[in-house]
């Protein structure tokens, strides 16, 4: 457990940097997460694809598949790494205030 | 002696720069305590998961750390519940009566073959807990002590447990060998429950473990989750084929309750093998309903404890009878069918509200299922197979040269070798076998199930894989083999890995992804990519051409 | 160097399973009981694999062969001890071995101090080629390796292995 | 190490023994009170051995199967690696006590690039096995010519064909050295293989010694010793009518009788018990009629589990917003 500033707020983020308490998230503390994981600034693309990812967890409750993403979002899955260096799960889905995502089969 | 100068040859000793000192000191294995190097263990569980399911002593702790805070008196949990586990499992009991240490079994454990550590030999790793049951529950032990071969239970080897009891997959192949069938996968789930009692667990299996018990499968997928991932599914499968497919979920009153892996709805290539079942069953219109809340075949708590098990088991039986269906299909899953075959009727039947399986499609009655009332999709299609009831195009897939790596526990649990191996023949024109001594019943695990698939433990996952990956490449170079299917989820996932490591450019298809690559569907339009949207090559040549003219 | 190369090209197969033997000799001294006993090649992929690879590199390193001809056999080996429990010194360092082996395989030519003058030059330039092959092993470790973390960020990264 | 002590327990039992047969007084302990003892703590520890195992309930089916399932009528399924019938398991259970199936099943054998044939290591331990279990067998039917007046045919038959190529007079026994030599590969086999040694203990090389121990007396009394038979008979005899006789017979045959008792004794705690346990492994001794017929398993308690309504109650609203059927609105 660690605390993270984000503008004049502080979370509480996990040992992998992502954030504890989903409904703290907001756009500030999205773009703070992005400097993490080199994504500095947030292009419209990027908040294509951290809504979609943003708006599936509060549904579901679970992060989407990534043919999912890839296919709401119209972004090939190399375009997706492009934006984000670290991937769909570890990048995109800790600036978009997810749990971090464990698949276990 | 004079100073040697650089050309006399005595200038150049023999320089120890490889005599590392790898070989145990002399008092044996019985005193070496494991080494919890980073790397070499699996995170241990989140408090929150324990908690959530009751279990004792839920804390922080990491296997590095010196103090594991386990409970005071953990000397007498242990042997209460040894004592328990002898009393409940005449398995146990001859397991640790009757080894003679023979070493038939010694070199057939794919983490020995592999990384070469003694203590992964199965009967060694038998010996870590007999060693403990000789000295403390035999007159014998009692007296004579560490002269015939007992072992004080000290800190140290409630380490080792838990370092090797979590680098065994439960794949059983030791107890092909064995003369006595004794079965390493029993020591070690009576190991693991042991350990369970001081809390000491692998996060990888006990988050599932919760979530299967809270959204009813491992991944925590809700209802409406579920019904989107399906439909997204099908909205694939209608690129595909033209075909527009509505996914039944929860429908009362059909006659077949379809259960698979929840790896299918996540983890490609699972996910374009849930697609095949979907086409399957639209194709000969079977009446058939999933189901949300038993939206998980698979069933972790077979690596947690026999409660455990039957906690997360109970679901589907429980669901069957809700929904008033005639009896249930299970999909393609190693460690589901280990506990549907040999635990589920007896934990949780009798399903005296189901009907003896029959496919409505031939009329052929599952008699091999007369009490469970459940049978496996591969005995389901090679029936309908047999009977003609497909239009299959093998052709389809002559671009696939494909093996198959037979899952540990449908092989040595069931006796699943001819069904799978029929359909493939009967979808596939280029099928080739792998070294006889790596399949069938001596098939090698793929080094990732028991809940040790986890990313955390790669190395020790490749080392696992490697006779797997040394058949794949031996076929790979052999007979161009460039696809290894196989009917289990875990093995879904964690081959890809192996393969890509050991047979780099082999990729891992499920059984009715090939089926349903190679279906002739009813009013399906002109197939031009499979189920992965890649493009065939036949299609490729046309597409081209279509485009010059 | 060409008495070397003859001396040692007469008893090459001793050479390389002397070389086998100070490898193994890593391993625990049961596991290499097994590796070397077991001929089945899918009973035993890491004894049999080491013991055909040796032997190719042996014979390639006395036809004096160019460095390249080396990458396919050490890959083979190294690509196994890359995810064994060893540093990387452990690792790489069996390629040191060969040195060892050629000087136990020519103990008795040695001996005598004339016939050792002789040799001492094709010696000399013998081992420094045993040393560039350390050096490419070394490069093929870190391949593995980088290998092995690929996998595992790919895993971390889709959440699930996802493959391609 | 072990090895080392192992053999010290045995050659002090030798010791004992022999200096016991010189010692006129000891004489009623090593011709009656051992034996009886020994009887006793065989049967008695044998017996209770079993009846532990018995009362411990078998609460799952898990056969290891080793073939192809009962399924599908025109798919053949492995009668006996994979039984589903009882007659299939007696046979499993056959083939696996009378031939060893399973040492059998590793012995690969292997060709070489070159053509030469290659035997692995486990092919010898499953003839070793054989030929020791098997000679045992047949030395253990000959020895009831001391226990049995008249002596039966078949032991009689048994004996004329060990001995048929009347080797030397007495005519030596085949078995007897067969058992020597399966023995003997059985504990250099243990010695030597690094494996092996790691894993052995001290209870697996006492019986090896115990044995080898009493094979070469057993030789020496026959063809150098000469020990007359019938004052060993009457002893034999004696013990089993409870009338015994103290008349000895000589070091030789009390050291011979002494260990064989010793391994009466030690039998029931020791790894030898896998005499029994072999047919009471339960994934040997079951069919893979999993599916068919339900398995009892007596202290089957139930478990809570969570319920469809518990479920329902969570997810009521998400589900009707996805149009999924739900029980209450």
């Amino acid at each position: 457990m660690a605390e993270f500033k984000a503008g004049d707020q502080v979370v509480d983020i996990d040992e992998d940097g992502f954030l504890q308490e989903p409904d703290k998230w907001n756009e500030v503390v999205a773009a703070a997460l992005g400097g993490t994981e080199g994504v500095d600034d947030l292009t419209e693309d990027h908040w294509k694809v951290v809504n979609f990812l943003r708006d599936y967890y509060l549904e579901f409750g679970v992060a989407p598949m990534i043919r999912k993403l890839c296919k709401e979002t119209g972004f090939k899955l190399n375009v997706i790494y492009e934006l984000f260096p670290s991937g769909p799960a570890k990048g995109a889905c800790k600036i978009a205030g997810l749990p971090k995502p464990t698949g276990c089969v | 002696m004079a100073e040697h100068k650089p050309d006399q040859m005595e200038f150049y000793k023999q320089e120890e720069l490889q005599q590392i000192d790898l070989n145990p000191p002399k008092e044996g294995w019985q005193d070496q305590p494991a080494d919890f190097r980073p790397g070499s263990w699996i995170y241990p569980t989140k408090p929150k998961h324990l908690e959530s399911l009751g279990m004792p002593n839920p804390r922080e702790w990491s296997p590095a750390d010196e103090d594991w805070q386990l409970p005071e008196n953990w000397q007498e949990i242990i042997h209460k519940k040894f004592k328990e586990l002898l009393g409940k499992y005449r398995s146990f009991r001859i397991f640790m009566d009757t080894c003679v240490r023979c070493g038939a079994c010694a070199d057939k454990c794919h983490f020995f073959i592999g990384g070469g550590d003694p203590k992964n030999m199965p009967v060694l790793r038998a010996e870590l807990v007999r060693s403990i049951y000789r000295n403390d529950f035999t007159t014998v032990g009692k007296i004579l002590g560490r002269a015939c071969g007992g072992r004080k239970l000290t800190m140290d080897v409630i380490k080792e447990w838990f370092y090797y009891f979590y680098q065994c997959t439960e794949c059983r192949r030791c107890s092909v060998f064995c003369p006595y069938g004794i079965d390493t996968a029993e020591i070690t789930m009576m190991a693991r429950e042991m350990l369970h009692e001081l809390g000491l667990g692998v996060n990888w299996i006990m988050e599932p473990v919760a979530n299967c018990h809270r959204t009813g499968n491992h991944l925590g997928i809700q209802p409406h989750g579920l019904k989107d991932t399906l439909e997204f599914f099908c909205e694939d499968i209608e690129d595909v084929t033209g075909i527009h497919i509505d996914p039944p979920i929860n429908k009362k009153g059909a006659e077949v309750l379809f259960v698979t892996p929840s790896g299918d709805f996540l983890a490609d290539p699972g996910t374009f093998t849930c697609m095949g079942y979907m086409m399957l069953f639209e194709e000969i219109g079977l009446d058939y309903t999933w189901s949300t809340y038993a939206s998980e075949g698979g069933n972790f708590g077979l690596f947690t404890s026999a409660d455990v098990m039957k906690k997360l088991n109970a679901k589907i039986y429980a669901e069957a009878k809700r929904l008033g269906v005639k009896y249930i299909i299970g999909g393609e899953c190693g460690h589901m069918w280990r506990v549907l075959n040999q635990y589920m009727d007896t934990m949780n039947g009798p399903a005296d509200f189901l009907d003896v399986p029959k496919s409505p499609i031939t009329g052929t009655v599952f008699e091999n299922s007369r009490s469970t009332k459940m049978i496996h999709i591969t005995e389901f299609t090679a029936d309908l197979i047999k009977h003609g009831k497909l239009k299959l195009d093998p052709k389809m897939n002559d671009h696939v040269r494909v093996t198959f790596h037979d899952s540990c526990n449908p092989a040595r649990a069931m006796g699943l070798l001819e069904e799978p191996r029929y359909i493939i023949n009967s979808v596939c024109n280029n099928f080739h076998e792998m070294p006889e001594n790596t399949i069938r019943e001596q098939t090698f695990c793929c080094g990732g199930g028991a809940g040790l698939g986890t990313d955390e433990n790669m190395e020790m996952r490749l080392r696992g894989g490697m006779p797997r990956g040394t058949a794949v490449r031996h076929v790979q170079e052999k007979y161009d083999v460039n696809q290894l299917a196989c009917v289990c989820a875990i093995d879904r996932a964690t081959l890809v890995t192996v393969c890509d490591y050991w047979a780099p450019g082999v990729q891992v298809t499920g059984v009715h992804e090939l089926v349903a690559n190679a279906m002739v569907m009813k009013g399906q339009k002109e197939r031009t990519m499979n189920l992965r949207l890649e493009p065939l090559p036949g299609a490729e040549e046309k597409e081209a051409n279509d485009g010059e003219s | 160097m060409q008495v070397l190369a003859d001396l040692l090209r007469k008893n090459e197969a001793a050479l390389a399973d002397r070389w086998l033997e100070l490898i193994l000799a890593s391993y625990n001294p049961d596991t290499a009981g097994f590796f070397k006993q077991q001929k089945n090649r899918f009973a035993n992929p890491v004894g049999q694999t080491f013991a055909e690879q040796t032997r190719v590199v042996t014979e390639r390193l006395l036809a004096g062969e160019g460095i390249e001809a080396f990458q396919d056999p050490l890959h083979e080996i190294v690509r196994i001890r890359a995810i064994q429990e060893f540093t990387a010194a452990e690792a790489v360092g069996f390629v040191f071995l060969l040195k060892d082996a050629v000087r136990e395989t020519l103990a008795d030519s040695l001996r005598d101090e004339q016939a050792a003058r002789e040799l001492q030059a094709g010696l000399h330039e013998l081992e420094r080629r045993i040393d560039r092959i350390a050096l490419l092993t070394f490069d093929i470790f870190v391949s593995c390796r980088e290998r092995v973390y690929s996998l595992r960020l790919r895993e971390i990264r889709a959440g699930y292995v996802q493959p391609g | 190490m072990t090895a080392i002590l192992a053999l010290g327990a045995i050659l002090i039992l030798i010791l004992l023994a022999g200096f016991g047969s010189q010692v006129a007084g000891l004489q009623v302990v090593f011709g009656v009170a051992v034996p009886y003892a020994a009887i006793a703590l065989f049967l008695g520890g044998l017996v209770f051995k079993v009846m532990s195992w018995a009362r411990t309930p078998v609460p799952f089916r898990i056969p290891t199967t080793c073939g192809q399932q009962k399924t599908l009528d025109w798919i053949p399924s492995a009668r006996f690696d994979n039984p589903h019938t009882t007659l299939g398991v007696i046979g499993r259970m056959a083939l696996e006590v009378l031939f060893f199936r399973s040492l059998f099943r590793n012995t690969k054998v292997d060709i070489r690039p070159g053509g030469r044939i290659i035997h692995t290591p486990a092919k010898w331990l499953w003839a070793a096995a054989l030929a020791f279990h098997y000679s045992f067998l047949v030395i253990f039917i000959r020895h009831l010519r001391f226990f049995t007046e008249p002596v039966p045919g078949f032991v009689k038959a048994i004996q004329s064909v060990d001995s048929f190529f009347e080797i030397g007079v007495p005519s030596i026994f085949l078995t007897s050295f067969l058992l020597l030599g399966a023995l003997g590969f059985l504990l250099l086999r243990r010695l030597v293989s690094p494996q092996l040694r790691y894993i052995s203990l001290a209870n697996d090389y006492f019986p090896l010694f115990l044995l080898i121990a009493i094979g070469t007396t057993g030789v020496l009394m026959r063809h150098f010793q000469k020990t007359d038979i019938e004052t060993i008979k009457a002893v034999a005899m004696g013990i089993l009518s409870f009338s015994p006789v103290t008349a000895g017979g000589g070091a030789l045959f009390t050291i011979h009788f002494f260990l064989v008792c010793v391994l009466f004794a030690v039998f029931p705690y020791s790894k030898l018990m896998h005499m029994a346990g072999v047919f009471m492994s339960p994934t040997r001794n079951m069919a893979n009629t999993n599916r068919a017929k339900r398995h009892i398993n007596p202290w089957n308690h139930p478990v809570a589990f969570r319920t469809y309504e518990e479920y329902e109650d969570d997810f009521r609203d998400k589900m009707k917003a996805a149009g999924i059927p739900v029980e209450k609105e």
